[in-house]
């Protein structure tokens, strides 16, 4: 969110289509994504022209062309570090982030970290379908063990990745998750645009051509009761329609799932949903799924100063009072003059 | 601020120059004397060059051959346009000093050794078997040995120093002693002592006292013939402001005016290497000139982040050396697709792979024009000198946003560090180049490919009211910039890119650095090699041989006259500091025969090496 | 597995040959159809060369034009070395995949519209106002349009499968038609059918009723004129065992079969990009082979990984594209300073930056030769064909362990793709080329950077006892290998590294694909261009024009005969599917007037275009 | 730790050192980290010739020159990538991998991630100085707000990143801290040469020359007691000599310090360090320097198979039974025979 967002602007769905094709296959979770963002941004009074989407490479980065704003559809991997020289050149704009699990963990790790860790005021959205689409299905580091894919016939054997526990290792100040066709994806995006920083949002997303349904355990209504923990500042972490809850076992120190007898979750010790305690953060983004519900929402909230604040009040202040004298400086340091006349007076 | 009275000189052929190389350990403060011996030759008004050359290591050990840090100036009565190839002067500090620096010393040259440092464990750690202060295994030079340590000791006494703060003074005894056999001033070197040691008046007070003392010793000691006093005549430079630049500071301030002269903000973002560090050091300082600096995790994100900005309206710049521009190889393919406005300054270093950081070369050429995926022509060039380096920055600015291209800047860690004198330029005299935004759609809808007469794209900026777009590395339709696979369109785009480029060339008019058109022989260069080239070349003209010297400075596209004029020679011969690559240039566009002369050693030429070449090619 | 009888044929100067192109939504199976097809005709003996084109997107939505994917096919009775200019043959299954492509077909040449697909929907999404098999737009060819959809429904009915799985039958009624058009057997493909669809045999049995049905359409059905029966002879090809095979998979063969001459197990790090994945995919299933894939989490892992395979023993090997071999650029350049064996593979596709994945193009030769920082020599093979592919892997792996260097391997997205077929070589014709580590110290001392008569150094693994050093990227001491700046030094390993890459061309002879040494004029190419430049000669000296063909495998270093081969010709041209890049090696090598024929549309020359560019050069 | 180190062999510091002249500044903390790795060496029975130390470049990395084994210096920030060829291709070398602030986290950031992930069997050592060395002392990722450089004269504003948080964020299974004079580093080294599996050990480097000191307010002696948190596991997490100690406040869920009265750790409900809990790891990671004590020695000790047994693994399973007959191999799919004699029998 840039600095000048008081001034909201009247937009609707469809001023922020385009009039190209979207070439994704049918029945992909980007349509349900796009289709999200696009419901989100009026409702937030986003500038079209003060918008900007940046990508890298992959099925999900083709999003920019989808969506009437500005957009730099750039490499593989490189969609954080040209993001940042975008909103270091002109703070006044809103950049989102469009990336996948692949383009953000696999060739752009490294620059996912550091535009978490500088903490740039930006949007960022992982579309994580555990997969490469583009290149026709090769597992991906978010690709669960075991995965059979043209790259690894006999299934892979790396340990995968954890989008949400690597941004939060990375120094993250916000981290949220959501799925592609949740009704609650627009208001985890609205927070991630309130969130002044860098806003990490994992978005679980269906390929369903080269890795389907991976994430139907949780996301499917039959299982979203016992699936899904929506997080919501203030309140317990409670699911199953509030049957269960999470509680911090005392001995062992760490997370457990409790039952919940009539509604009274105080007396199961459920933990209250803190956004700003990072050490609870850590534990929910390391929760294994299985044995315990998908954490989703907003898991982690808690701002600094952004990156490109500090950049421009330097700037500034490194300023202040100096004057832009090319001739000035070109002319310092130790200088003479040749003169055949004499010395100057 | 000094001012030097100078009466009109008579042309002199013969130039009397000198050639003084200061060496110690790397802790004895080299750098520090030879940069204030320049200072006091500029201002004596003698032109001059520079040639730093120190260890690869932070802080190699005391003594050690590898720890040798040298720092080597030539200054004369006329242009002097190289370090010079073999010093007259040697001033060694310690054995490894002497061990590596008096084998380039002339024949017949003087050395002049501190024997309070040739002690065993020095010798020794210098491999020195014997004393060659004592062997006479020096005889076939001049040799002034005594102890200088002892004697700034004695000079700086009454300040109560401790011994090792006192020795720390012998490199200002040492500069006291050249000021005297060079009759300069110490006045300004005085000033600069006190400013420096402000805080600490004592230390002031003790180097001066030892810089003094040095040029006392000079004056008063009745020493046998080697040491005299000799006066080098100031040299004919125009009237105006002088000052010493390094290329890093020169292209840091070309930069800047650049992107003054397009009335853009500039953001810079890099990647600490050697020896392109300093132009990042540099710049960080400059935020008043609407700079913003970036040090990016790594270079492609360095390059990433600059084109980024570029696309936001600033007038993006990168820089690094051989290894790092390796990896903004496929950024650059993506600047070239999105035709953003860019700069890419490759200071070049020993290479392959880490190679030798510290060391100079020209071997980036080929990466320069060759090195991408893809048909992705790049206009290349390159600086010869600390002083063209600045010119050579604002071109490349112009280039960038008249055409909306990325542009290579090359230079290398010669020029990069060397130091000479430059006349201040009068910025009014350089013409603005201003740029403007699109922010209205052309009729018949926007296009953010559309092309003018040079063949460039418009640049939108986002912020711009209506005319939101999407760009990308995809092949991008003839006007309206949408991703587009079709043959026939990949075809012309190719086209446009190759032929927006070759345009550059256009007026582009190549002259002459001496000589006339046709003839025996023209050497043709590019970069550092100008200074040896061009005393080489003068050198045999004044032996009445009809050479002359090319030097270019558009690496690509060459100057469209280039073709004809190297055509009009008999032979043509081109010095690289590589193994021949921008003959391959040469010999590709126009099938002339350039033979190449090729240095590889990380050392710029010496003169003698070309001049040689052009004799035996005349033979 | 199917035999063929045949018998000798006369030689046949205008050869019967047949260009089919199968048209459709890449729903419907386009690809495999023609895969299927393929192997019937290689079956029925004719020599033959495919060309697939898909779509970008990973499944376009049905019935756009840029959704439409096609493949086609050339066949005859004597030797085909391109997929053919113009079809004779168009079959569409719908109204964008005429559109697209019926523009290419011969005039005269028939069509096979699908009716069933002709409906308003599919003819608005491939923007067709009025139905063109109707308006009459279509008369310059044969047209033959009927409702294929209706009559697959038919022929499946008794299967009773769903209306849109029934329609998916569409492709095989239409290769049956196919089948009968050329008299070909359906036996391999009806066995074929029954193995893919073992565990659905309705599907099997649905599938073949719709091919028969196909089939028995083109006997019975009595249609008029176009529709008729003509079989191509088999193709006079040598005796032994035959097989299809794609560059991708040829070039995986013959790595594989590298590093076993080599006696060497294989180390594989990729990273997935189009057109370079199917390497990786091919190696990750041959384990038993002594093969590890590894696929890195990005280009500069992929090649790092290999080069410490390579330090520890393995073979390593890389692949990619453009946009993924410029980020390796960095490493290649340590792999040549630590002299280590690493094959790169280079799949060429349309650039520049991420370009046009799916296309094909020659544009990094310029990347491979000259794209790193440094003097950085760097031996280059281009592979012509997918046959010719297997054998360059073996060379590529031969030159990287006989001289403990980096080898670039250029093939494109064409030759990965096409299938051609493919005489199985012999592997006991192979000489084998094991490599012996360095086990014992030589006499002297450990010398890691000693050298054989080839100037290559040894390679000793980490676990060898008592060989224990240290190798990087730094520049290494004659011999020793330890870290050396020395100026002397650096000029010496710097012509070491050049010359051991210059060796390599020591007996490579170039010789002539087609014509006499000497003559008006030399066709040069590299690469996949190999097919359109021998048709086109074939036909130029048909007609009794005096041109030869000389395809170069060595780009990099050219083989020593190459220059005097050259010079014999009056004129030289080199078609490239870039803008000249080939032509500027040879150019600067050479000094001959070496004229480039470029074509960059991301599809392969026709003959036609290079017999025009022949005869334009001759008048 | 490679399989068949059952094998121990008998080596003298001696045996480890090479002739190559140590070229770093007088002074500087690798001096002390160098003995202490030629100390550790015998003491786990390594042997040179299966010991392989893998390097990018900075400083730090010019370590392999010193060590008599085989090294490999490579390049900026690949020393992760390289040193996993070296692994997989020979799983029975001893794998080290000595890197910098810069060269791990800053270009390298990627690959030191993915080699966590997978969990390669290797030792990391990253040389934390807080500064760029080799290239004359740019602030580097782990700098502290404000450090003043050559590049940023004016103080640095990006949030620096911290290794340990990273690593464990990346998936890292084994996270140790040490720091360059003290005399418990080879017991940490050891303890990450016995973990088998990607190890990663932050030691504290002091540059004195572009950043000197930076780490005196725990590593000096005078500030050791209150400075330095020496975690064992089992035992109670204990510092200025017993008086201190680090418990969970169960409400705000967060570490805390408490005063121990005379020894009666249980009162004060100082945790017991359990190697295996990764929860806690990730709060001793993150507790900030000043109202925490610095946590030194095994933070996080919890094996997982590692990446080169599974390749191994895979590759033996998926060979079983196959023999590698190359004219087999290129015979494969649908083949034809042509002859001119007619059909083969
Ligand atoms: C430098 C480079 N390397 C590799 C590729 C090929 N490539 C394109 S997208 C992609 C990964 C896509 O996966 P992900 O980021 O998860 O996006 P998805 O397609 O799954 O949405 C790869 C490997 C490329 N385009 N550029
Ligand atoms: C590709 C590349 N980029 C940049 C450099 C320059 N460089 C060498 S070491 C280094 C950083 C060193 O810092 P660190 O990793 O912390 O090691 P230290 O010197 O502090 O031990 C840099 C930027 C390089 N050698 N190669
Ligand atoms: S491949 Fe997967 S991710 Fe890509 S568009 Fe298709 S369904 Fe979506
Ligand atoms: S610069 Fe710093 S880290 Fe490098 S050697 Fe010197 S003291 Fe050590
Ligand atoms: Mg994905
Ligand atoms: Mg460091």
């Amino acid at each position: 969110m840039n600095e000048m967002t008081t001034i909201k602007v009247q937009t609707t769905i469809k001023d922020w289509e385009t009039d190209q094709e979207v070439r994704w296959c049918p029945g992909c979770g980007d349509y349900a994504i796009l289709k999200a963002v696009q419901r989100t941004l009026p409702e937030i009074g986003a500038d079209p022209k003060n918008t900007v989407f940046v990508s890298g490479i992959g099925c999900s980065s083709r999003f920019p062309y989808y969506v009437e704003s500005y957009g730099f559809h750039t490499i593989h991997g490189r969609a954080p570090a040209v993001a940042t020289g975008v909103k270091l050149a002109n703070p006044e704009l809103d950049v989102w982030i469009i990336t996948g699990d692949g383009d953000a963990l696999s060739i752009g790790g490294n620059h996912t970290m550091h535009i978490l860790r500088r903490n740039l005021d930006c949007q960022i959205l992982l579309f994580n379908n555990e997969i490469y689409g583009l290149t026709k299905g090769q597992y991906s580091p978010t690709s669960r063990e075991g995965t059979k894919s043209p790259s690894t016939p006999f299934g892979s054997v790396d340990r995968p990745a954890k989008p949400a526990a690597f941004a939060l290792g990375s120094g993250a100040r916000f981290v949220a998750r959501g799925f592609d066709v949740s009704k609650n994806l627009p208001d985890v995006l609205k927070a991630a645009y309130n969130h002044k920083g860098a806003a990490f949002v994992e978005i679980f997303q269906n390929c369903i051509v080269y890795n389907k349904d991976v994430f139907a355990d949780f996301t499917e209504k039959k299982n979203a009761d016992e699936g899904q923990l929506w997080l919501e500042n203030g309140k317990p972490m409670l699911f199953a329609k509030g049957t269960k809850g999470i509680t911090l076992d005392r001995e062992a120190l760490t997370l457990k799932v409790v039952e919940v007898v009539d509604g009274n979750w105080q007396a199961a010790g459920v933990i209250v949903h803190d956004v700003t305690n990072r050490s609870v953060a850590h534990m929910l983004v390391e929760m294994p799924f299985g044995a315990f519900p998908m954490a989703l929402g907003i898991l982690y909230d808690d701002p600094r100063p952004s990156f490109e604040q500090g950049v421009i009040a330097q700037n500034e202040k490194a300023s202040a009072g100096k004057v832009a004298d090319l001739q000035k400086l070109v002319s310092q340091g130790e200088t003479w003059t040749v003169s055949h006349a004499g010395p100057e007076l | 601020m000094a001012t030097v009275l100078q009466s009109r000189p008579e042309i002199d052929v013969a130039p009397e120059a000198v050639v003084v190389r200061f060496a110690g350990d790397s802790g004895d403060g080299m750098q520090l004397t030879g940069g204030q011996f320049t200072l006091s030759t500029a201002l004596a008004g003698n032109d001059l060059a520079t040639f730093p050359d120190f260890p690869a290591e932070i802080r190699a050990p005391q003594g050690t051959l590898f720890g040798v840090s040298a720092f080597q100036i030539n200054f004369g009565s006329s242009a002097i346009t190289t370090a010079g190839d073999a010093p007259d002067v040697l001033i060694a500090m310690n054995p490894a000093a002497l061990k590596t620096n008096v084998g380039d010393l002339k024949p017949g040259g003087l050395i002049i050794a501190d024997t309070g440092e040739f002690n065993e464990r020095n010798l020794a750690k210098a491999k020195y078997a014997t004393n060659p202060v004592e062997d006479g295994s020096l005889s076939k030079w001049q040799l002034l040995a005594f102890d200088i340590s002892a004697l700034t000791l004695e000079s700086v006494k009454p300040f109560g120093l401790g011994n090792k703060e006192a020795l720390r003074c012998k490199n200002m005894w040492t500069l006291g002693l050249a000021l005297w056999m060079f009759d300069r001033d110490r006045g300004p070197i005085v000033e600069w002592l006190k400013s420096k040691f402000a805080k600490n008046t004592i230390l002031a007070d003790a180097n001066i006292a030892a810089l003094n003392a040095g040029h006392a010793f000079g004056e008063t000691a009745e020493l046998s013939g080697p040491l005299k006093q000799l006066h080098v005549a100031p040299a004919p430079v125009p009237d105006g402001l002088y000052r010493t630049v390094t290329g890093a500071e020169s292209i840091s301030l070309g930069l800047v005016a650049g992107a003054q002269l397009a009335s853009l903000p500039m953001f810079f973002g890099g990647y600490p290497i050697t020896p392109a560090s300093a132009i990042l050091h540099h710049l960080s300082k400059l935020k008043e000139f609407g700079v913003t600096t970036f040090q990016a995790e790594d270079e492609i994100a360095a390059i990433a982040s600059a084109i980024g900005a570029s696309y936001a309206g600033s007038l993006g710049i990168t820089s690094s050396s051989g290894p790092g521009i390796a990896l903004k190889g496929e950024a650059i393919g993506l600047a070239i697709m999105t035709e953003l406005p860019l700069v890419i300054v490759n200071s070049q270093r020993g290479g392959p792979s880490t190679g030798l950081p510290t060391k100079t070369e020209q071997s980036d050429l080929y990466q320069a024009v060759y090195g991408r995926n893809g048909d992705a022509p790049l206009p290349v060039i390159a600086a010869r000198s600390p002083a063209d380096a600045f010119d050579c920055a604002i071109e490349a600015c112009r280039i960038a946003v008249e055409y909306m291209t990325p542009v290579m800047l090359l230079t290398d860690g010669y020029i990069a560090n060397a130091a000479e004198p430059w006349k201040v330029p009068d910025m009014a005299s350089y013409a603005p180049f201003p740029v403007t935004f699109q922010e209205e759609a052309q009729e018949g809808g926007l296009k953010p490919y559309a092309r003018d007469a040079k063949l460039k794209r418009p640049w939108i900026k986002p912020g711009t009211p209506g005319l939101m777009h999407r760009i990308g590395g995809i092949e991008k339709e003839l006007d309206t910039g949408h991703i587009n696979y079709a043959p026939e369109n990949h075809q012309a785009m190719t086209h446009i890119r190759q032929n927006k480029v070759l345009g550059i060339a256009k007026g582009l008019r190549q002259d002459i650095d001496q000589g006339n058109e046709g003839g025996k022989i023209a050497v043709v260069g590019w970069g550092s090699t100008y200074g040896p080239i061009s005393q080489a070349v003068r050198r045999a003209r004044a032996k009445g041989h009809d050479v002359a010297h090319i030097h270019i400075r558009h690496i690509w596209p060459l100057p469209e006259n280039l073709g004809e004029l190297l055509k009009g020679f008999e032979k043509v011969l081109v010095p690289e500091m590589n193994t021949g690559q921008l003959k391959t240039v040469l010999r590709d566009q126009y099938l002339v025969d350039a033979r190449p002369l090729n240095k590889v050693s990380g050392q710029p030429f010496r003169i003698a090496e070309i001049e040689d070449a052009i004799e035996s090619l005349l033979a």
